[in-house]
């Protein structure tokens, strides 16, 4: 076995999930012929033929609502919104449609939505989207960020064998990250959804964290333990619904400081839900105020001195840490 | 065409009760017995039940807010329908949600929302399905004049084109959109000219005469079976009463309307069925009987039957894991998977009517009933 | 000058407007000739024509999409949605096409979407939305939300006049309520968008809230005087986007206990970012946790004991209150 | 028709400035100085251009990622041009966005987003404000075959129709979206055959025939600018390259290719105007030269403009409070009006050429250049 980076991990999920059971397919535009935007499904037309692996019509509210409707007759479709920004297209149908269906219904919608997200590749801001808040706050879908290759797979395979409705982030600045390359288990398995990991332990502080941000707080947590002797435990999140509440408590309580870094824009993001459920259910544990490191409330700018200032960083990381850390 | 004398008196059978279900439906909104508002159909019953009526055992049906023809033909219960006006526990929705918003996919009926024209896309998502899974079956998708004009309808209708998904589109076209006239909703006289944007089939036909309907149905139903792909077809209707039970729809020029009401579909259709010696003093009595007895039944079971319980406010919100069937392939009802039972009960689906000493009709017509 | 309802209130915002200003002009579904689905619009198409009161086909993308190209040519389109769930529909053009317009292109977008939204009016799961967690964590909306006649008539004057998308939601329950029938001012007048308004004043907690929960939050509040000789203060925030930050983290200042109630579901909705700003800024005034008082994380439900439990009221206030209090 | 000698000129001039600024931006993406993708549109400029051409001073053009060629003829600045493509402080979005997402709605230009589709709502929007302020002004609305598919589409020209806006929906069928043919897109031999759905005037155009787009445009914009409602006009074109410069379109049958390579839409038309002896070696090498020193200008201009500043990165969100001008009236464009600068800078907007030593052609060209 070789190395695999994040996108061949994805690329893996869905051939394997794709072979092994034939109720999964792919729908999407340029999936097919073009093997996806980002080459995620090359090969697939010519392994699994034209009615698996569908070329679409520039369609999102098609796309999402034939998912929606070949998932009810018990099929698992995976539907490609070629860049994640798109999904605000088909809004209505993930909305309206799809995640409301079991609750209202009894009828289960197992399907993926599932695209590239997130910025740092001088996308500019129609194509370099983190779209998580819409959803985490809509009862009846889930949602996965995976930041390495290992949980690239086991989450997509998770999402893919989920009964509902899951919106898969997967974040492009990842895709073909060279540091991210790792080798995976031949056996098949799956990464749970909503369950936390602890990425790196500490007792000083907690981060909780997501996607392409796990890396940049990794990063600050081994300069923070270098240059000022901080154990700062690092909790990738990996599910934003349901969130791994147990896991999120359990390293709070024991650190009693937390720092929330994020991508998304601050206001809404799910640093604010976080805060919200640390200040009700750990008001006593906490020794310094709850801190948010996240994009600014701006739109996400096109110019790489933009875009760097724009997004969170190992820099603005520290700076958060430290003055948590002196709290 | 050639349907029988049985099969016709089924047809009139099913708009009687149509009609007499929205009556009754009606009587209790206006005493106060229905949560939130009432939409019926008065004037349609040509269109949803003689379209209905055309399809095989396994075909399918995505109707909407006025199909209650179309549902009952299937096999929706009346004691569902009732259950979810007066919004009980034990309605299809456990009283989540109201109206016609139900559907049981493994008896071939997927169920809307409000957002019209979005159900649209999700037929073609069973059409897609069909494709996949090699099945000779087609899908029935009704829907307004005004959800003609919503972009999924666009969407959909292209993607079906393109990927000839065995689809009918069925437009009843009932004048209004709320109180939007066709005039100010679109510019053409015919909604089914809009067939020659996707390249498919288009009819316009009468759509307050069933067999009329019965015969355009039929057509458009050999073109999709055929594997040609979808077709569109319009039904001229209008809508008699208000937009909903609270709309005294008074931007209906009278003339119009009394137009309208002497076009009367099942008086029609009886006028026909009398002179054609189908309908007859005694078997008429007869259907009238047992459309109130099915009506009466319905209303009874629904007021008998418990409110959802308020604990259970925040539950159902996910699927359980489990093996989920590819619904209508052998063995699908094996209660083992997730999607054969109504997991959030534990019991079996409610929307289709399965009682054994069932009140009214079978729940499914004999395969194409219009081919003899 | 006669008492108005909250309606009659909205319907004075527009004619006055569209009287005092001939950029103004509304579109919708069954805006003329019905005069709006609750007849707020009722009469204006006599008034105003069809150029100005515009019927149009159940389109929100064509809808939002119209104010937005209006909105660039220096008009104040009032685009109406039916019921404000059908928002969804309509999703991107406020997302990505008016959301960034000035700060992509230094070209204003004066615009107004606004609708029907809430619920307790057993509109079930489609008639009954809390749209605005989706919209105050955009960027470049601002979103309003009146609990008053008076407020209803002065923020929509403001959202009118302001020269930025403004979604404007108007609670449904409220629109007839006798209650709420007040005498407005003959002068012109508006309320100013961003200001949040004490209801009651108190110095044993905050309550922090709008629209129709202001009124649930000062019923709580006067049986907590009557009962628990407790002073709570009610701060109605009216605007969600921006937030007055000001006002709220003086009151919480002095009362040093803060109770969140809002309608929208409890995850993502704006007490968490409430919560996130207050644990943050702060955090060495709070002496209890942070409360929230909300819908359960699930769809609007249909049935009348569905929506009671699901809908937070003047005891549910009480219970998390007194607990609070107690603390 | 009838256009002149100078006009034919001038229409090739843009058609060969649109090709040049797209070859150096090329350029500069191979060498690396592009900030992101980058989208050109060889064999578009006779449908860009022609169209554009077509247009009156006051009109109105809703432009599209491909539609540099309109751009340039109703004056977008190349210096802007460039500036975007390389995301300098001064570009027209400050360095927020790139590519042609530009425009100066007080000179006809709306800016599109990348979601596409979606700027034919913003279309309406124009049309109707038209309508209301009694204009015999008109939008002219450009897309690729792969938007004709998109909800959007439906709605906005449905809309229209209904309110006969006055708007040219001009559909760039270049043969592709992305890389999916027009085959797998819809199932339908002429987009304009879509017309039909809305009751409006349909045509379909060799769109790398200046001469045919024009004749064609002028046709349409007759019949809008006649109060009679929108028109669709589809030219058939072919994206020539991949569909971002990152796309080597293998997808692209080599024998298509070729043949539309053959039909390049300059070549044609140079062919033409040397044989009418319009274009002489002459006056070719002058606007050869012409051409040439725009785009010389426009890349140094980019180049030594400044980056963003990166302390503006929260900035510009809301627009400040203040009078708002109806675009197009008198006086809008009084500095005290919040809409008549860019009040994020507090300087003039920049997308419209407007330096006083302008190389190039005039910003507007004379009212109905085809009308003689
Ligand atoms: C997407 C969407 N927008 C708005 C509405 C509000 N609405 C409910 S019914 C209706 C008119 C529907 O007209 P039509 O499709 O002709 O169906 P009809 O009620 O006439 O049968 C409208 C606008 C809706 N249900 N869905
Ligand atoms: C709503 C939307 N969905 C998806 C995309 C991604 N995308 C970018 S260009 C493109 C193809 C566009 O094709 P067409 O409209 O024919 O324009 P062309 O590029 O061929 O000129 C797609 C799918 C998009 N830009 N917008
Ligand atoms: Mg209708
Ligand atoms: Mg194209």
């Amino acid at each position: 076995m070789s190395e695999v980076t994040y996108l061949e991990a994805i690329s893996q999920a869905i051939r394997e999930e794709m072979r092994r059971d034939e109720a999964v397919f792919l729908l999407g535009e340029d999936v097919g012929t073009y093997g996806g935007a980002f080459k995620v499904s090359a090969g697939f037309l010519e392994e699994f033929g034209p009615e698996r692996v569908i070329d679409t019509p520039m369609s999102e509210a098609a796309i999402i609502g034939s998912a929606v409707g070949a998932a009810l007759m018990g099929m698992r479709p995976i539907a490609e919104m070629q860049f994640i920004d798109f999904i605000a297209s088909g809004f209505d149908q993930i909305i309206n449609m799809a995640s409301k269906m079991y609750w209202r219904s009894g009828m289960p919608v197992p399907m993926v939505v599932r695209g590239p997200s997130g910025g740092g590749t001088k996308g500019g801001p129609f194509h370099s989207a983190s779209p998580e808040a819409w959803f985490f706050h809509t009862p009846g879908i889930k949602v996965v960020v995976p930041a390495t290759a290992y949980d690239a797979k086991g989450l997509l395979k998770a999402a893919i064998r989920d009964n509902n409705p899951v919106l898969y982030l997967e974040h492009k600045l990842l895709y073909r990250m060279p540091e991210l390359r790792e080798e995976l288990p031949a056996e098949d398995y799956v990464v749970p959804i909503g369950k936390a990991v602890v990425r790196r332990e500490g007792q000083d502080m907690t981060i909780l964290t997501y996607g392409a941000m796990v890396h940049q707080s990794l990063k600050a947590a081994q300069t923070l333990e270098e240059e000022d002797d901080l154990e700062v435990e690092v909790l990738d999140l990996r599910s934003l619904a349901p969130l791994d509440r147990e896991a999120i408590l359990e390293s709070v309580k024991r650190t009693n400081k937390v720092l929330i870094v994020h991508e998304d824009t601050l206001t809404g993001g799910i640093g604010a839900e976080l805060a919200a459920i640390l200040s009700e259910d750990l008001f006593e544990y906490l020794d310094g105020p709850i801190t948010r490191v996240a994009a600014p409330d701006a739109p996400f700018p096109y110019a790489p001195p933009l875009e760097a200032a724009y997004l969170p960083d190992e820099e603005k990381i520290l700076t958060a840490a430290r003055k948590l850390a002196a709290y | 065409m050639g349907l029988g004398r049985e099969d016709l008196l089924q047809v009139y059978y099913f708009m009687r009760l149509t009609r007499a279900m929205e009556d009754r439906t009606r009587t209790l909104f206006l005493q106060g017995r229905v949560v939130g508002g009432v939409y019926t159909a008065q004037g349609h019953e040509a269109t949803t039940v003689g379209a209905a009526m055309m399809l095989g055992k396994d075909d399918f049906i995505v109707p909407q807010h006025r199909d209650l023809g179309m549902h009952l033909v299937r096999g929706t219960s009346p004691r569902a329908v009732m259950c979810q006006w007066l919004a009980r526990g034990n309605s299809p929705t456990l009283g989540r949600d109201g109206q016609l918003h139900i559907g049981d996919i493994h008896h071939g009926i997927a169920p809307s929302i409000s957002m019209l024209g979005e159900s649209l896309p999700v037929a073609c998502g069973i059409g897609l399905t069909m494709k996949m899974r090699k099945r000779s079956t087609i899908v029935l998708a009704g829907f307004g004049d005004g959800a003609a004009n919503t972009g999924p309808f666009h969407e959909a209708l292209n993607f079906a084109s393109v990927q000839k998904l065995p689809i009918v589109f069925l437009i009843e076209n009932n004048g209004y959109a709320y109180s939007t006239p066709n005039n100010k909703e679109f510019a053409i006289e015919n909604l089914a000219d809009r067939a020659v944007a996707y390249g498919i089939p288009g009819e316009t036909v009468d759509g307050n005469d069933v067999l009329a309907v019965i015969e355009a149905v039929e057509r458009a139903i050999a073109h999709v079976r055929s594997g040609k792909g979808p077709a569109l077809l319009e039904c001229k209707t209008f809508r008699v009463r208000g937009h909903s039970e609270a709309d005294k729809a008074d931007y209906v020029p009278k003339e119009l309307l009394a137009e309208w009401l002497k076009k009367d579909p099942i008086q029609r259709f009886e006028r026909y069925l009398s002179e054609q010696g189908i309908l007859t003093p005694e078997n008429k009595a007869e259907i009238e009987q047992k459309v109130k007895a099915v009506v009466d039944d319905a209303v009874r079971f629904a007021e008998e039957s418990p409110a959802p319980d308020p604990a259970t406010v925040a539950d159902y919100i996910f699927a359980p894991d489990g093996p989920i069937a590819i619904v209508g392939e052998p063995g699908a009802s094996d209660s083992h998977y997730v999607n054969a039972i109504d997991t959030r009960t534990g019991e079996p689906f409610t929307t289709i009517s399965n009682a054994p000493a069932q009140l009214h009709a079978p729940k499914t017509v004999p395969e194409e009933v219009g081919r003899r």
